[in-house]
């Protein structure tokens, strides 16, 4: 069964496109990094998915139903945001209490220990802590509530270093306790990139590449070499971005468009690079003119 | 060892690299049960998936072997193996790569030759 | 400006008010946000309903109140015994003034073979019902003034006693009766149910149970003087009663 | 795969209602304060008052009926229902399992709840300003009708939940597709509009005249139309969070 479903998305603001043709399918259980620039539509497709949102155009499935204003989608998927936001009565204890009410395969006591380890005191209320408690404390609603569909839009902004690296860990155990699918919308790629298994790279409202990570690496090389060996070799192929510093040129290049041996390039003298996902993620989606240099010339 | 993720060398890879590392220092014995996909990602906090693909490039190398529902254990032969295929690939790239690091800093036969008997000698 | 608009305008200040209240007392919650949690709250809620059932009870068993609301078969009753003082008294017939309605008696004594009276009413609105009465068993020089009071009935309400009696006095050989100035009287009226509706229901059947009984003639001052004796009445306000 | 949660919307709908009930229970305790501050505003003067003058007396009835708090009450009932589908409140739900069809739900349950216990509160406050007025006014308290009539309670009930559907489908209509929106506010414009040209269009006698029963039919019916409005509305709404 397909856990997501997207055909034709797309998602109009009044005049503004904010999702165009997105078609996307996501199945088994597995953990998603969603990445994309700010105002790519990331957070878009999530509250379309979520069911906040009802599309312009296409449809979007989400355990094979429409999830727009559906209560079977709801209960079994949740959608952690810094939107998320609880009644001013309710302590963090209660709202535990409330969470545990309400979704049934909520762990309480691994609420509990995680709220503990990160020091949020629990008889505090939610407006009370600062961004980055609030953070946690959001994610931490959103692994114990152990849906099947757990949608994390932005959920380590705010939090400092040293507890964004725990809860990348957290949760990485917590889906291998219990697997599920998790979509991690995030601009910090680099962070991240270890516990996923795909990425969906989206840009100006396009999905411009779903792999998974280890493909996605695969995608662009750098190669550096002496300029004039080069340039033969960058007309057969989509040069990404090129720099050239005294007479020595570095390009991001299309891997799969690249036909020519390892052996072929070493004699030439050039020499082949991996990018990390980030940096490929930037290229995919730097568009033309986007150079920073070239607002400076 | 602690996985890189800003190396070139993709993490599937490096887990497969630090299994077969694994043989050879003989802390994963012969028909030893190896790591899960899952015991991998806790351990190196990376994707299962990943740690699986990784589990499944020894697998098809016959390194391990399956179990049904018990898991993979490490394959009899597998320590001679890894040593044989270092010896093969690994040290045969690694010439080359020292040949034409030694060209292009126009470093003589003699003197590359000279250089590794001496480094030899050092490392012992 | 027609009445609808008035009674709307007044309508949206007065919601303009309400509003007002209301959101200065969301402000003022908002502050008091950390004391008031869920659970205080509840109990202020069950409390303060707690206190209005009390209030109830206690008023229903403890509630008496001294002044009676008539029922529609007393009015019925009171309404035909007063109905004929009217009659009577246009008839100057004295038989309706029976002791029962006696409320106060003045006695003078005074000179001479008439008495002079001046009666002072005070304002316009207030009218006082003087009549004159030979009684044979007074003897000569003297005068008894009485008051009578029959019911008075607003809106069930009995408020005879309520009336203040004039002013009656002799002086300088004449007999003074002044009406007191105007006198208010507040009730304060317990009506569990949704006036508006009531107000507006009510001219429907309550024609033939008037809950208002009040005549001009429900009071009377009452002068009585031996035979033969006679009352100066410059004013000509007095009638005289076989 | 895992098997996904299969929860009746049932089940949801009577969670919803649960935690609702509790945490906007702010909303009665506001209710309290602002029947304490016009309790004590119009404490001497009632909700009503007629005035009789007979010659030099005045008497003037202080009415104490429900009015005053049932109007508040109603007021109340409409600005809440309004905030109800604010944004503090809207967002609240999404944290928990809900759509906006089951919110809509729950939050008209809950009026409904709180139409009834408003109407406890109400005449909490009344029996309390009664009994007040009991110990401070003892002689001029006149008890016409102390227990409020069966079918009264169900007219109140019946008038706040009206006022609560009005505001809810209020807030619906400002939250929902822009069609609806510009629809609610030509209609609205339309309703204020009307009455100050045509006065005489409104003329609401014939519904003050129904029974009481009838007339909370009445109501009953309107606030199951605006009810199932506020639903449909709702279930064509996206969430909006701004």
């Amino acid at each position: 069964m397909n856990v997501i479903q997207c055909e034709k998305l797309s998602k109009k603001f009044g005049r503004l496109h904010a999702l165009q043709d997105i078609t996307c399918t996501i199945n088994g259980e597995k953990i998603i990094g969603v990445i994309g620039r700010n105002g790519a539509g990331k957070s878009t497709l999530l509250t379309i998915i979520a069911g906040f949102l009802k599309p312009t155009n296409g449809y979007c499935q989400v355990f094979n139903e429409n999830p727009f204003n559906n209560i079977q989608a709801a209960a079994n998927s949740i959608l952690i945001d810094d939107q998320l936001s609880f009644s001013d009565y309710l302590s963090l204890e209660e709202i535990l209490k409330m969470g545990a009410d309400f979704y049934p395969n909520w762990q309480n006591e691994l609420a509990y220990r995680l709220l503990h380890y990160a020091n949020i005191d629990l008889s505090v209320k939610h407006q009370q802590l600062s961004k980055g408690q609030m953070a946690t404390f959001n994610l931490v609603y959103g692994l114990v509530s152990r849906c099947a569909l757990t949608i994390l839009d932005e959920p380590m902004n705010g939090m400092d270093e040293a507890i964004r690296t725990d809860f990348y860990r957290a949760i990485l155990k917590e889906y291998i306790a219990f697997p599920r699918t998790i979509l991690i919308a995030s601009h910090h790629l680099q962070e991240m990139e270890s516990i996923l298994e795909e990425i969906l790279l989206i840009d100006e409202g396009t999905v411009v590449t779903h792999a998974s990570v280890d493909e996605l690496k695969e995608q662009l090389i750098a190669l550096s070499g002496p300029s004039d060996r080069m340039k033969s070799l960058l007309s057969e192929t989509d040069v990404y971005a090129q720099q050239i510093v005294g007479g020595v040129s570095t390009a991001i290049v299309d891997a799969s468009k690249l036909f020519i041996t390892e052996e072929m390039l070493r004699t030439k003298g050039i020499t082949k690079s991996a990018l990390t996902a980030s940096e490929i993620c930037r290229y995919l989606t730097n568009h033309k003119g986007s150079d920073i240099d070239a607002i400076f010339d | 060892m602690h996985i890189h993720l800003d190396s070139t060398t993709p993490i599937y890879i490096q887990i497969a690299e630090w299994l077969q590392h694994e043989i050879i220092a003989n802390r994963l014995q012969a028909d030893e049960k190896v790591y899960s996909q899952y015991q991998l990602a806790e351990l190196f906090n990376i994707n299962p998936a990943t740690a699986g693909k990784g589990l499944t490039i020894l697998l098809e190398e016959q390194l391990l072997y399956k179990k049904r529902g018990l898991g993979m254990f490490v394959a009899t032969d597998a320590k001679d193996r890894i040593l044989s295929k270092r010896r093969n690939e690994i040290l045969t790239k690694m010439a080359q790569e020292i040949v034409l690091e030694a060209q292009r800093l126009l470093v003589s036969d003699e003197e590359l030759l000279a250089l590794i008997q001496k480094t030899q000698e050092e490392l012992k | 400006m027609t009445n609808a608009t008035v009674l709307l305008l007044s309508l949206l200040i007065t919601i303009l008010l309400l509003t007002l209240v209301f959101f200065i007392v969301r402000k003022v919650s908002n502050k008091t946000k950390n004391f008031w949690t869920l659970k205080r709250l509840s109990i202020g809620i069950t409390a303060y309903i707690a206190v209005g059932l009390f209030a109830l009870l206690y008023l229903s068993l403890f509630a008496n109140s001294s002044i009676q609301v008539l029922s529609k078969s007393e009015l019925k009753k009171i309404e035909k015994n007063i109905e004929p003082i009217q009659k009577y008294d246009q008839e100057y017939n004295s038989s309706f003034l029976t002791d029962n309605y006696k409320k106060k008696t003045w006695e003078f004594d005074f000179l001479g073979g008439t008495l002079p009276v001046t009666i002072n009413n005070g304002n316009e609105d207030s009218s006082l019902n003087i009549r004159h009465l030979y009684n044979d068993n007074i003897p000569a020089g003297k005068a008894i003034v009485s008051y009578y009071q029959f019911p008075a009935i607003i809106d069930g309400i009995d408020i005879s006693d309520k009336i203040p009696l004039p002013n009656v006095y002799m002086s300088q050989n004449q007999l003074w009766i002044e009406a007191l100035s105007r006198h208010e009287v507040n009730y304060h009226r317990i009506k569990a149910s949704i006036g508006i509706l009531d107000f507006n229901r009510e001219e429907d059947f309550d024609d033939d149970y008037p809950s208002s009984i009040f005549y001009l003639s429900s009071n009377f001052i009452v002068i009585e003087t031996p035979n033969g004796t006679d009352i100066e009445d410059s004013q000509g306000v007095i009638q005289y009663l076989r | 795969m895992q098997s996904l949660t299969n929860m009746s919307f049932k089940t949801i709908i009577k969670k919803q209602v649960k935690w609702k009930a509790k945490l906007y229970s702010s909303a009665l305790s506001s209710l309290i304060i602002l029947q304490v501050i016009f309790g004590a505003l119009l404490f001497s003067s009632g909700s009503g008052s007629s005035g009789h003058g007979r010659g030099n007396l005045n008497v003037q009835f202080s009415i104490y009926s429900l009015d005053t708090f049932l109007f508040i009450t109603v007021f109340w009932a409409f600005i809440t229902a309004i905030l109800f589908t604010t944004k503090a409140y809207r967002m609240d739900d999404l944290s928990i399992i809900s759509s906006r069809t089951s919110s809509a739900i729950a939050n008209i349950l809950v009026l409904i709840l709180y139409s009834f216990f408003a109407v406890l509160i109400m005449l909490a406050s009344y029996y309390i300003q009664i009994l007040g007025l009991m110990l401070m006014e003892k002689d001029t308290f006149i008890i016409d009708k102390l227990l409020i009539s069966p079918s009264i309670f169900i007219l109140c009930i019946c008038s706040i939940c009206l006022f609560s559907a009005i505001g809810l489908l209020f807030g619906y209509c400002f939250q929902g597709p822009s069609i609806i929106k510009i629809a609610s506010i030509v209609l609205l414009a339309i309703g204020i509009i009307s009455p100050i040209i045509f006065p005489e269009s409104v003329n609401l006698q014939p519904f003050i005249q129904l029974p009481d029963l009838m007339l909370s039919g009445f109501y009953i019916i309107v606030s199951i139309l605006c009810f199932t409005l506020c639903i449909w509305i709702a279930d064509k709404s996206e969430v909006s969070r701004k």
